[in-house]
């Protein structure tokens, strides 16, 4: 670990020398622990379904559950979580059922976005849950409006804006940091550098030393972080939320991490990567290293993680189950939340739409 | 009524909407201090404070992304694009982000903002300060358009555009910022989106048009009248996203006759659309064929761009087309 | 003749292409080692190296950017982006940059360069891997647009494209990449830009369509012909700027009445501009409107895609619709 | 001047202590001069035309041709420059004719890019000047194509390119510089940072600490001159064209200037700053401070300076009154050069022009 980059536990699960643990109860380091699990635990089941064809695809976060969930983790409720397609493990954490995510990646009549989008793009009005979208960095500039809303009629909500290294290449992160420093945005920057773009590895994203060194463009701060290691990202963040909160401006955090597995379900990660350096990164895992720390510090013992592992496999089940039972959404869905309300044009298509599905065809 | 031009009707409704209510927020490129490079923004920022009325660096992406942002969190932001030639930057965020919040989240999140853009020709502004983009923005399903030609609907369409739920673009005709004046109403005053008005009748022919190209099309038809003995009934359509197809019905089916006014380049322009579904509405109404009278499919030239833009003379050689067919 | 799909067709005309002319080269996000998303570039690095094959950093604008300054300066580039849907952040590179390039240095400077982009629905890819931005490139003079519908046009359409001055938006159907399969001939082949193929001859009724919706239709024509009598030209457009206007008249003056379909929404989409000019330029010919068969006027759906999708149904109930007028 | 902002010669043409007088045959140093004089007059002469109403808009550089000719000095004939709106000084300097430029105001018959452009937005393929556009930032991601397009072909080109400090906050800036990192593209990103963008000062800009600072997040040179010093200005450009010759990669060049006059002749700067900002620039200015040091070195003398003037002043009032004298050019110009060959739908549409060009209307 270099002296730069924040850390607190090493890879076997012990506090790294000179590293103060943050004050976190047991309950909370649980319940970071059990969202860390479910993340991983969810991922390899609907990656399961995507191959036997039951969901269309999926999208994975092996490996960087300690980056999404530590830093969602020093967020208060009240702050909005603006994320790219790998953060249902934050999601979870807030609170996101899985029976609200189930639904929405079989887009099935109780998927709460009706059926809109593809598997792994939610939205959580309620839970301060931005939607998800696909196009790549493209949130980015929206963390500076959710902040800066909040600041201008006085309410001290944070932003906190999720991003690949991938992302930091477009136009919109650049904008996007450059107006949070011109303004002091309460924002936080959080990107997961997990080395790979699709195919495209980190040298050939940026020549810049570091992802964290960005911030200096825009006069922001800018942090790197172990991204394996769950409680240096809730460290780091909650500083940068603090900081954020009391009108000092934003961060840039650059949480070093690794995609263990495929891009998406549509990819294939041997075409183009060697398995030793994913076999390298395993052995950082981040749920691992965090399970040895909890037992190591007395927290946790195999027995109950035994019990949680069964829990979680049977939350997953009842979800998918019943996700799978129900059918499409109505027709005229397709026709709504266009606008507030249906103009002429998309009335008269609905009816088309209708009268086509009503014909006697055949 | 006071008498006002199109700046000072957009300057008044900005100002009245900030008065009523506190989450309308207006920034963009210049318009703080010094009140925006057409002064449209003038005065707001000493009335409202920095933190209501503010510059920002320059990068569209950047300012419409922050109204997404803004308007999902409580805020009816007002940004303005300076011209609409430099919307592009910003197109990625209109097409894949603010028109597609309300759907793809499924109704919970929605973006109430209006961007404020002066857009159109005849100011000599060459390729970059003369572009009409509407057609862009109407093809994005999601998005709302409104485009005022004189002072008084300006006030009102700007209101009624600010307190509507979906994103609006607003494009104001630069030609006319002060070329147009008249009466407007004082303090709160709001005219509909999606109704357009008929500001000229006569039973030959139906002239449709909007924003920049009103004035032009009324002089033609006067024109036309006197000279050429055609009587038309002129449509301004005020809002193009939903547009108001039942009174474009209504007076193509009395005439049996349209032609079709703007700016912007022929080809997939707004008035291919119109065309279309009067062409597939109306057809048996129909005594000629639906003409268009456009911009060229070419860049927005400089030297020529009175030859460019549809101008009295292509106006009234189509209504004679039209009549003679 | 070998068999091909289209991904086979499109490397092949790039492998072919590159090894006529040393100045192509070919970038983009994913398409160096790994040979692209969908393969189309796949063994081009190592044939031709990474100087000439190459991946880039995930920035549109700056792909775009590049092939701009490099089209200027002596080079072919061919660069790929990855889905339509995320050509938007390149729109302004395009609509400001690229399509004006050669009209604003008055003939100077020209930028042959070829985008190749996979685009359209079918693939359960939602909002944001299923658009069809023909419209928007359509409307912006000074830019080509090519959509292939088979491998065999695919590949000379794409010989075509990189030898043209202008730069071209190839639009790849991506549904198709693997589904269409046919025989593609060897070495130099090439199809003429501004030519639409008649795939399939009757006398009843002109259906007007490209890239993807091909198949669809002609499955709709073969199965309205057996099965409602209705016997139908079936015209691939191939080119969608500049398109081939008399192939469209014959076919419509012929038939008098027309049927368009394509999968981009409705409202000032392509088929806007189709139904126009055929309604004005043949309107004694038609005997019932120009009808419009297109996705709908709403983002993308996911669950219920095959509904927003132009599919068997709707063509032939608007060809039944047509006919019956 | 601080340590680390480049600079040779002082306010008072002096050279400063330490510095080193880049060795500049006494022809090009009066070449320079008259390029920096020839832009000022051409621009006090352009304005008063523009304020006439005989042409309808204009740009002028004033304050800023130290940077914008000092750097252009620095390229060779062969190097692309590629110019935003305020580089008609870098375009006087490579040869480009008064008379064409002229004719480009007016965009008369006789105007090379066939009064297709607004005022000040010429091209020439000829002497490698890229077309002008206005969008600011736009042009800067074309300058890695210039660049890389020469060296894969084994010319060794350089691309330079201007911008102002605004458009430093627009994607495209950034979306090109970061790809010239990566690819080590022989480009210059020449950022003239003239204190403003139209109204708006540098604070609202960006709150980094510098521009030139924003290099580190491409991994590319970063360098700050003073833009009013044309010799260290030629310096820092020589140095960076030489590096990117050899295939070092890319510098971003920040040249701290002033925009003396208005933004065009559509702005009025007065609503916006103080008049004693801008006579503490002018104090600074880059011709003044050349002439002085000329002067100083025995190269110029008030004699030969008046000549000049004379000079100078014919040949503008030539190229005016020729440039005005010429009518529009011809109709079908507004349909060419849309297309390599003119399309269907455009011949129509010239037809139909001149149809009713012909038509007996009134
Ligand atoms: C604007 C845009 N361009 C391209 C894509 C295709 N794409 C999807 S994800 C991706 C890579 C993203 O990498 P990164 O930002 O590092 O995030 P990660 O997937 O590694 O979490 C690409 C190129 C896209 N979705 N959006
Ligand atoms: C994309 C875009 N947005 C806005 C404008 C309007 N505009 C023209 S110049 C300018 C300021 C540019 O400032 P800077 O980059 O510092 O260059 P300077 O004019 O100071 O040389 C603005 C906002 C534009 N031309 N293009
Ligand atoms: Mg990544
Ligand atoms: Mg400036």
């Amino acid at each position: 670990m270099s002296d730069t980059i924040a850390g607190i536990i090493d890879e076997k699960g012990k506090v790294r020398s000179g590293a103060v643990v943050p004050e976190i109860g047991r309950d909370d380091l649980i319940r970071l622990y059990r969202a860390m699990l479910l993340n991983r635990r969810v991922d390899e089941r609907m990656l399961t379904l995507q191959r036997q064809g039951r969901i269309s695809f999926y999208v994975g976060a092996a490996g960087e559950e300690g980056a999404i969930i530590g830093s969602a983790f020093a967020m208060q409720d009240k702050d909005w979580l603006i994320p790219c397609y790998r953060e249902a493990g934050a999601a979870f954490l807030r609170g996101y059922s899985l029976t609200d995510f189930t639904n929405q990646l079989f887009g099935n009549s109780e998927d709460k976005i009706r059926g809109k989008q593809m598997p792994c793009h939610w939205a959580s009005r309620e839970l301060r849950l931005a939607s998800v979208s696909s196009p790549v960095g493209s949130q980015i500039p929206h963390a500076n409006g959710f902040g800066l809303a909040a600041k201008f009629t006085g309410r001290k909500e944070v932003a906190l804006v999720y991003f690949g290294d991938g992302a930091t290449s477009e136009g919109d992160f650049h904008v996007a940091c450059n107006i949070a420093g011109v303004y002091k945005a309460p924002v936080v920057f959080f990107c997961r550098n997990n080395q790979w773009a699709i195919s495209v590895p980190v040298e050939v994203q940026t020549a810049s030393e570091t992802f964290a060194i960005k911030a200096k463009a825009y006069g922001i701060e800018g942090v790197q972080v172990d991204g394996n290691d769950v409680l240096a990202v809730f460290q780091v963040t909650a500083e940068a939320a603090e900081r954020a909160r009391k009108g000092e401006g934003a961060t840039l955090i650059e949480a070093i991490t690794y995609r263990q597995g495929a891009h998406t379900s549509s990819d294939d990660p041997r075409a183009y990567r060697s398995e030793d350096e994913v076999a390298v990164w395993k052995k950082k895992d981040p749920i691992d290293r965090f399970r040895l720390f909890l037992v190591d510090q007395g927290h946790w013992s195999a027995g109950q993680d035994k019990k949680l592992e069964g829990e979680l496999n049977e939350e997953i089940q009842t979800a998918v189950r019943a996700a799978e039972k129900l059918g499409p959404p109505d027709i005229k869905t397709v026709f709504e939340d266009v606008f507030e309300e249906m103009p002429w044009h998309l009335r008269e298509q609905l009816d088309e739409l209708n009268e086509t599905l009503d014909s006697e065809v055949e | 009524m006071p008498v006002m031009n199109i700046i000072q009707a957009v300057n008044d409704a900005l100002r009245t909407e900030m008065r009523r209510d506190d989450t309308v927020v207006v920034f963009g490129e210049d318009v703080g201090k010094f009140g925006g490079v057409f002064r449209a923004t003038q005065g707001l920022q000493e009335e409202f404070g920095s933190e209501r009325v503010f510059d920002t660096p320059l990068a569209e992406a950047g300012i419409v992304g922050m109204a997404i942002g803004m308007s999902q969190n409580g805020l009816r932001p007002v940004p303005e694009i300076q011209f609409a030639d430099f919307i592009y930057p910003a197109i990625d965020q209109l097409v894949n982000e603010a028109s597609k919040m309300r759907y793809r989240s499924g109704g919970q999140l929605t973006c109430p903002f209006v961007i404020r853009t002066p857009y159109g020709g005849g100011i000599r502004g060459g390729h970059y300060h003369s572009q009409s983009p509407e057609a862009y923005l109407i093809h994005t399903p999601g998005i709302k358009v409104v485009v005022p030609s004189n002072p008084s609907d300006a006030k009102g369409l700007l209101i009624s555009s600010i307190r509507d739920e979906d994103p609006v673009i607003f494009m104001e005709p630069k030609r006319l910022y002060r070329a147009a004046r008249g009466e407007v109403a004082e303090g709160d005053y709001s005219v509909a989106l999606g109704e357009a008005a008929l500001v000229r009748e006569g039973g030959d022919i139906t002239i449709i048009a909007y924003g920049a190209m009103i004035p032009t099309v009324l002089d033609a038809a006067e024109k036309a009248a006197a000279v050429d003995g055609i009587d038309s009934d002129v449509l301004d359509l005020r809002t193009l996203m939903p547009y108001d197809i039942a009174a474009v019905l209504e007076s193509v089916e009395k005439t049996g006759r349209a032609v079709i006014v703007h700016e912007a380049p022929r080809t997939c322009g707004f008035g291919a659309e119109l065309a279309a579904t009067i062409s597939e509405k109306a057809l048996l109404s129909l005594n000629s064929p639906v003409l268009r009278v456009t911009g060229f499919d070419t860049p927005f030239p400089y030297t020529l761009e009175s030859e460019y833009l549809p101008n009295e003379r292509r106006i009234r050689k189509a209504m004679r087309d039209s009549m003679s067919f």
